[in-house]
């Protein structure tokens, strides 16, 4: 089948609003989506894109308007009835069970039965080929969430894709996966394509929009401000468009490169983390950051890099390794110790290690400040607020007040939160664990400005990013890791894509070839005794 | 933490799906064993503490180790481990059922009440009111989304307001004239084990299949992990979430019949009392956690075991008065509790 | 062992209305009495602390029992309920006292008032080696499956203080030694319609709900008003304070407020009796002038409370079934039988006594 | 901190191209509408129709001595709900409080006791002291086994359910034990303005705990523990020290309360003091808006769902309504209650 512009839309909706409490989150928005095509729907953080979503497949009641589904005026009372209609979604940031094994996951809801029991060897068998055209390759007999953020996230977008659904809608299906799942992702969002499903494709990465998608929407505060195909538009418009201000305007602002400043190579480190190892998570990797420098790590899914982060931070215990701040050791293993050793470290997963939902956003961002903000046991309330609103505004956390809950915001406002509880904390060493993960263009821009900055400011920066291009612009030198071992170091020039992913290449051959040479030989000497 | 027992050895035999990401080599293999084991150990923490005291039962315990004690103890077991079969889909579910007591109650005197018009309605009323009764719960549950904790509380105060209406106060002792056929149910045995312990048995390995054998306990655990997820997921969470209670009430439906079969005669309407708490406790030992979406069949019934055991362990090997018996066995409660908490800790994810 | 002889002395009178109310029952025997198998009335004369024997005598090798020898073989003694409150405190220390005192072997356990674990005890005592169990049942009726084990294992078994509902004669159960609560009901209408003068405005302090002792205690009260004609006595007022003190103040506090006329309490044990004094205290009532009280149990504090006159009388239930309960059972199985059913004489205190059964350490 | 400087600091910066809700809005809870904010506050609602029942239908309700005589009985309840609001508050909750109330009494009657009583004869101020020191131990051995153990807390709690009221019968030697203490007195039937003094008391913690909860550091970080404990270890809160002490301050209130009761009864009945207060407690918190799940405390929400519970037993009582009845009737205005509260985050 191929995709004309004449076919009648799959899934539409008109004049769709939607208000929280106070908050307009969609303002009178019409779309169309038509089958065998890829509808892009991009904005900033909170313009409305998730509402959108949910609001469509029956998450949350219509305020007003309509969605029309095959032509017919529809309402979903619930996902479930969305999902049993054809439509598929992959919400944002939303885990499956994590204590159920991935091929449990894969099939949830739909699970494949022999004589009324769960056919597990069949349920097992595809699972693994469903996610085989990922390249995952998991032991699908794994509970889910022993696995990293990635891979899950690629369960969860394997299991939509392969429930034949007439309508896919992705929100943010790339907010964790690094270079290599994105690619395959998106050829399977080809074949989806081709196959005449009608693909909603939601992100903040440009680049894969512009490669994938046919059709791009642009959704500012609610508002829907401009439709149309991809070809008719430049990623400059498109941006100028989401933020609301002019191309010129953004020219001047742009702030994407970060490497570039003066070596730092001669000053004493600030933080030296080395040999850690952790019993089949980490094996002696050591990182050593000097004040005023970025060290990126870079790795494939699961290669170790949110574990060596943790480790530093006390989060998670080493079997061994040492590691001192300005030349002293640091002994307790904890969270609170490494706060007021000065290191702070940003999770990657927010919900479940990030954000208090139901406090303020005030109360989030104080609260890891709050020995300094105390007194007596008591808060210091006008200094808290002090604090909250330098950072509220700094980082252009879009609320209507720091009173606000943080479950009401939009995730990449959430992110924002993080940041601001981290800078309070006035650290000397800074561990960040995908910092710009789902946040926009605009955000993005500004928070890899603020990690420049406080670079600049004498900061030690650990960055972690599945966005290699982050990596690679913004650090001084890169340590790649791979299973949960350092492959080695990249500096200053040598820094680029390909050399990351020739090192993580390189090392995956001479590991099979160990394998097979080693494999057979030592299994010998074995049976013999 | 819910890979079967059987997925476990499928993998160790090699058998089944391509184990490990071929590009990932030995570790993650390793990494895979590892976990295996020291997951079986942690998930089946109350085995291992139920096989410890057993054995040192036996071998301090003269008179412990005797068959017919043994027999006993089952019997004595089998109608709160029939409850705690109920507890188990809901605790997995998320919730929290405190009403089972009064169910069983209800079920008890009803069964009794029943009796003169037959055996098949002395067994089959009692278990359509207290599924009954289980589905109105659910539905509140689920519908309006009350917090089960609450419901379930009001759900044993208002059934056992029921019981003490249908008895007069508790003044009615109902009991069953003569000998009617279902009293086989309570007072029957196969080689030598009582109806009810083989009853139990039946519905542990019917709850362990619909627990991991079916969409139904898919959903259940799924529910129970995350249900805003779930929801999205596209499960039918409040379907799922109404049927668990159903089960639950149904549960102690049937021990109470059984327990009037047993008995032979009339109970007085205050029993039960307190049955919810010994059902839970038994869950949570068995490894099921409260917070919702991880737990085990298994696990429920060597807790059970576990509690009564200790119980009598008590009376076999110490003669105690009862308010030293209650603090030792609160003790052991906790002693047991944090162990198991501690093992799964050590074994499990590290956090 | 030390109240029931004591407590012998000041029962003819007590006794003999037991005899009296028996007589002019409609069958001629108490409902627990019939419903415990016991039909027909021993002539024999009863001996000291014995209100009236019913039944065949029993003998254990009936059921094949054999013959114990109390020097090496053990027993044992289950308890219903925790022992919290003076009652019970009393009835286990009178087991444990008696058996003491002859040097037997005695095992003892508590189910905590749960039916199933009182199953389970008497068995577990049984599987330990227990030749006999003397036990206080829960209730009536919901110990078959112990019962049954016992009479599979030829293990003597002695209910004391409740009766078993549902056994005919010996067949099932040894001898059993009660109090006949629907009596003690009765007895506690006529002191109270004695202390009114048939005239009040009645509250009554129900036990706990859904337990035969607090059913049985209510229709023997309430029958007896009835059977007296005692209409000047109005009823205005039953709740269940759950045989506690706490309950009882608490209970009584609200009830004064809603019905400030009422002038008499029934509470169905001590206990809640002197919770209500508690709460009568408080609000300045307390003292059988301004409102009545007549209690069951007969603990030191309800006796005690007669004496300072806030009390007006004290239906005793005799808790010490050590001594006659185990001389049953040595007569049960080594001897010449006891009978089916036997009521024990339960006291009764009031101004007149209340000090002397304080004095003797027969209110326990 | 002066009113000046936090006006100055929080202006609402109002970027948003939407009108934002007012700040004073914001600040009441108004956010979402009237129907909302009353919805919320069910509990209050709820009240208001008992005691207009109550004034209505049950003789001489509408009398000093009546709320008098229910500022006696309610103390214990508040009391022990304010703890309770506060372990719900971080995701838990606490079964064991009824028996550290026993355990409470016993110490308390074992220390007041004349010697040759077998008690130690200290003084009524230094009894209750002890007795609420026990509390508080037995608290922080809770807290413990929850934060350090973690073990859930409904198990942790409910060892110490069954083993408190036994540790309390050895403590006391099985009986009650009547206790001659003249404060008692004063304690049952002291007023302060016509309110009897231990309605005080409870006021006292009431304003207390909210202070806590909504001014301190402690209550910040107790907030947070129930909102997301994970997070929290990750933001370097003191969490196994927060929570234990959260359980400790149960365990405190538990004592004090058991410390009333026993003036109440002017006895020690470590069999019978607090039976079943957890389950009235936990329904107060919830009925006064708290969540299970945890992550927000409702004090004032507590302190008037525990007096709602309180009522309604002594309506049914009062209007003699029989146990099976008040037991339905209970039950099913509990659900009703909580049903017009319903949080609407739950939607
Ligand atoms: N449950 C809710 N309650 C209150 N406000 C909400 C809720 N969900 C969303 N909002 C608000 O609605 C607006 C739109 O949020 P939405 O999640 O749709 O943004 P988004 O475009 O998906 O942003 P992001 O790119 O960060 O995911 C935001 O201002 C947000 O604060
Ligand atoms: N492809 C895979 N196969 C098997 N296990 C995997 C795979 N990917 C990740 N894992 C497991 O997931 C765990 C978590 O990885 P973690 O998220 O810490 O790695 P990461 O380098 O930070 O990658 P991510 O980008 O996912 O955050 C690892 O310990 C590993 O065991
Ligand atoms: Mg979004
Ligand atoms: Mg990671």
């Amino acid at each position: 089948m191929t995709a004309t512009a004449v076919e009648a839309p799959t899934l539409a909706v008109r004049a769709l609003s939607k208000t929280f409490g106070g908050v307009r989150a969609l303002d009178d928005v019409s779309i169309d989506l038509r089958p065998g095509s890829v509808h892009a729907l991009v904005g900033e953080n909170g313009a409305g894109k998730s509402t959108l979503i949910k609001v469509m497949t029956g998450v949350y009641p219509i305020d007003s308007g309509e969605v029309l589904y095959q032509g017919q005026a529809t309402t979903f009372a619930s996902p479930r009835a969305a999902q049993q209609a054809g439509i598929a979604t992959i919400y944002q940031e939303v885990h499956l069970a994590p204590q159920l094994s991935v091929a449990r996951n894969f099939f949830l809801g739909r699970e494949l039965k022999r004589r009324g029991s769960l056919d597990l060897r069949r349920m097992n068998t595809e699972a693994a080929e469903g996610l085989e055209r990922f390249g995952i390759a998991v032991d699908v007999r794994r509970p889910l969430g022993e696995l990293g953020l990635g891979i899950q996230q690629m369960v969860a977008i394997a299991r939509a894709v392969s429930t034949q659904a007439r309508v896919v809608i992705m929100d943010e299906p790339t907010s964790s996966l690094e270079p290599r799942e994105v690619e395959r992702l998106l050829s399977v969002v080809g074949l989806l394509k081709e196959s005449g499903v009608c693909v909603v494709y939601v992100s903040h990465k440009l680049d894969e929009v512009f490669s994938a998608c046919d059709t791009i929407t642009v959704l500012r505060d609610g508002k829907l401000v401009w439709t149309g195909p991809t070809a008719e538009t430049n990623r400059r418009q498109l941006i100028s468009r989401m933020l609301g201000r002019d191309a010129a305007e953004l020219d001047e602002g742009r702030l994407t490169r970060l490497a570039g400043r003066p070596p730092v190579a001669d000053a004493e480190p600030v933080l030296r983390a080395e040999h850690l190892s952790r019993r089949l998570v980490l094996d002696d990797v050591s990182l050593v950051v000097r004040p005023g420098e970025v060290v990126g790590l870079a790795g494939l899914l699961g290669s170790g890099r949110s574990e060596t982060a943790k480790t530093i931070f006390g989060a998670l215990p080493l079997d061994s390794g040492d590691i001192s701040i300005d030349g002293r050791p640091l002994r307790r293993q904890s969270p609170a110790s490494r706060i007021r050793s000065k290191i702070a470290f940003l999770p990657e997963d927010r919900k479940a290690e990030g954000i208090i939902p139901e406090l303020s956003i005030r109360d989030n961002i104080g609260l890891a400040a709050l020995p300094q903000l105390t007194r007596l046991g008591f808060v210091n309330r006008s200094k808290l607020d002090a604090i909250v609103k330098v950072f509220f505004d700094r980082l252009r956390i879009r609320a209507y007040g720091p009173s606000q809950k943080v479950s009401e915001l939009s995730g990449g406002n959430q992110q924002k939160v993080l940041l601001a509880r981290l800078l309070c904390l006035n650290p000397r060493v800074l561990l960040l664990d995908e910092p710009t993960r789902g946040i926009d263009v605009g955000a993005k821009a500004e928070v890899q400005g603020l990690i420049a900055e406080l670079a600049e400011k004498g900061l030690a920066v650990v960055l972690i990013s599945s966005e290699l291009e982050e990596v690679v612009e913004g650090s001084d030198s890169v340590v790649v890791l791979r299973d949960g071992a350092q492959l080695g170091s990249l500096f200053g020039d040598d820094i680029t894509e390909d050399a990351i992913m020739d090192m993580i290449a390189d090392a995956a051959d001479s590991e099979v070839a160990e394998a097979t040479l080693e494999g057979q030989p030592a299994a010998e000497p074995e049976a013999s005794r | 933490m819910t890979v079967d027992r059987d997925e476990v050895r499928a993998a160790a035999d090699g058998s089944g799906v391509a184990a490990v990401a071929p590009d990932r080599g030995g570790r993650a293999a390793d990494l895979l064993r590892t976990r295996n084991l020291t997951s079986i150990v942690s998930r089946n923490a109350a085995v291992v503490g139920l096989a410890v005291v057993v054995i040192v039962g036996i071998i301090v315990v003269p008179t412990f180790g005797s068959v017919d004690n043994f027999r006993n103890v089952a019997l004595a077991a089998s109608f709160i481990a029939i409850i705690a079969v109920g507890m188990t889909f809901v605790i997995i579910n998320g919730g929290i059922d405190l009403s089972v007591g009064s169910t069983y109650a209800l079920a008890v005197i009803l069964s009794a009440m029943m009796s003169p018009y037959g055996s098949a309605v002395a067994v089959l009323v009692p278990l359509v009111v207290t599924a009954a009764v289980g589905l109105l719960q659910g539905l509140i549950i689920a519908r309006l989304r009350l917090p089960a904790f609450i419901v379930t509380l009001a759900g044993l105060t208002g059934i056992r307001g029921l019981v003490f209406l249908i008895t007069h106060e508790g003044n009615d002792v109902p009991q069953i004239p003569g000998f009617k056929v279902f009293e086989i149910l309570g007072t029957g045995s196969f080689i030598g084990i009582g109806n009810p312990v083989w009853i139990a048995i039946v519905l542990f390995a019917i709850g362990w299949w619909v627990l991991n054998r079916t969409a139904f306990g898919q959903s259940v655990q799924a529910v129970g992990g995350n249900a805003q997820a779930a929801e999205l997921m596209g499960l039918p969470v409040k379907r799922t979430t109404a049927t668990v209670y159903v089960i639950s009430g149904l549960c102690a439906g049937i021990a109470g019949v059984l327990t009037t079969a047993l008995s032979g005669g009339g109970q007085e309407a205050r029993i039960g009392d307190a049955y919810e708490l010994q059902a839970i406790a038994a869950v949570v030992i068995g490894g099921t956690l409260l917070s919702g979406g991880v737990g085990s069949m298994v696990g429920t019934a060597a807790g059970i075991a576990l509690l009564f055991v200790i119980q009598n362990l008590i009376v076999q090997g110490a003669n105690l008065n009862s308010y030293v018996q209650q603090v030792v066995s609160g003790g052991f409660l906790l002693i047991v509790v944090i162990l198991q908490a501690t093992v799964s800790r050590r074994s499990g994810k590290a956090t | 062992g030390s109240g029931a002889p004591a407590a012998s002395s000041a029962a003819s009178e007590p006794s003999a209305a037991v005899s009296q109310s028996v007589g002019a029952d409609q069958n001629g025997v108490p409902a627990a009495i019939t419903a415990a198998g016991g039909t027909e009335k021993l002539t024999t004369p009863v001996p000291q602390g014995v209100a009236a024997e019913y039944g065949p005598i029993c003998k254990g090798s009936d059921l094949g029992i054999g013959k114990i020898d109390f020097k090496t073989d053990t027993i044992g003694w289950a308890q219903s309920e925790k022992e919290a409150n003076p009652f019970r405190i009393a009835s286990t220390k009178s087991q444990v006292d008696a058996a003491k005192a002859k040097g037997w072997k005695l095992l003892t356990t508590n189910a905590q008032s749960n039916v199933q674990q009182e199953n389970s005890d008497i068995k577990g005592m049984i599987d330990k080696g227990a030749k006999a169990i003397i036990f206080s049942p829960i209730n009536s009726t919901g110990l078959g499956d112990a019962i049954s084990y016992a009479k599979e294992k030829k293990v003597a078994m002695i209910p004391v203080d409740r009766n078993i509902t549902g056994v005919q004669g010996c067949e099932t159960v040894g001898p059993q030694l009660g109090s006949d609560f629907v009596e003690q009901g009765r007895r506690a209408a006529d002191a109270m319609i004695k202390a009114t003068g048939g005239n009040a405005k009645l509250a009554i302090l129900l036990g706990a709900s859904g337990v035969n002792v607090t059913d049985d205690r209510t229709a023997g009260f309430l029958d007896q008003l009835k059977a007296k004609n005692a209409t000047g006595i109005e009823v205005v007022f039953q709740q269940t304070a759950d045989f506690t003190r706490e309950k009882g103040k608490s209970v009584t506090e609200t009830l004064l407020r809603a019905h400030p006329d009422v002038n008499a309490i029934y509470a169905e044990n001590d206990e809640m009796g002197l919770g209500a004094l508690a709460a009568l205290d408080d609000a300045g009532k307390a003292g059988t002038d301004n409102v009545h009280i007549v209690s069951i149990d007969g603990t030191k504090g309800a006796v005690q409370a007669i004496v300072e006159g806030n009390f007006d009388a004290v239906i005793e239930s005799n808790p010490a079934y050590g001594d006659s309960a185990q001389a049953a059972l040595e007569a049960y199985v080594n001897g010449d039988g006891a009978p089916a059913v036997t009521i024990t004489t339960d006291n009764q205190y009031d101004s007149s006594n209340a000090q002397q059964a304080l004095d003797s350490g027969a209110a326990y | 901190m002066s009113a000046a400087t936090t006006a100055a600091v929080t202006p609402e910066p109002g970027r948003s191209p939407e009108q934002p809700p007012s700040a004073w809005k914001a600040r009441l809870g108004l956010t979402n509408g009237w129907a909302e904010w009353l919805r919320a506050r069910g509990v209050y609602l709820a009240l208001i129709v008992l005691v207009a029942y109550n004034a209505l239908f049950t003789f001489n309700f509408l009398t000093l001595a009546t709320i008098q005589l229910l500022f006696a009985q309610l103390p214990p309840v508040i009391i022990v709900s304010l703890g309770m609001a506060l372990v719900i508050g971080t995701g838990g909750v606490d079964l064991s409080v009824g028996a550290i109330m026993a355990i409470a009494s016993a110490v308390l009657a074992r220390f007041v006791l004349a010697p040759g009583d077998g008690g130690l004869g200290a003084s009524i101020g230094v009894a209750m002291l002890f007795a609420v020191v026990a509390g508080v131990l037995v608290g922080a051995f809770n807290g413990t086994v929850v934060a350090v153990a973690r073990v859930q807390p409904i198990v942790a709690t409910l060892g110490m359910l069954v083993a408190g009221r036994g540790i309390a019968l050895v403590i006391t030697g099985g009986a009650l034990i009547e206790l001659f203490v003249p404060f008692f007195k004063t304690v049952r039937l002291g007023k302060l303005l016509g309110v009897p003094y231990v309605m005080w008391v409870a006021a006292i913690l009431a304003v207390a705990a909210a202070i806590l909860v909504r001014r301190s550091a402690f209550g910040y970080r107790l907030l947070a523990i129930g909102g997301n404990r994970r997070a929290s270890v990750l933001a370097g809160l003191p969490v196994q020290r927060t929570l234990i002490t959260v359980y400790a301050i149960s365990g405190g209130l538990a004592a004090v309360a058991g410390v009333i009761a026993t003036a109440r009864l002017r006895a020690s009945d470590p069999s019978f003091t607090g039976l079943l207060i957890e389950l009235t407690a936990i329904t107060a918190v919830v009925v006064g808006g708290g969540a299970l799940a945890g992550g927000q405390v409702r004090i004032l929400g507590t302190v008037v769902g525990a007096v709602f519970i309180q009522l309604l037993e002594t309506t049914l009582v009062s209007h003699n309504v029989p146990d099976s009845g008040a037991r339905i009737v209970e039950a099913l205005i509990i659900i009703a209650a909580i049903y017009v509260q319903r949080s609407r985050s739950t939607s």
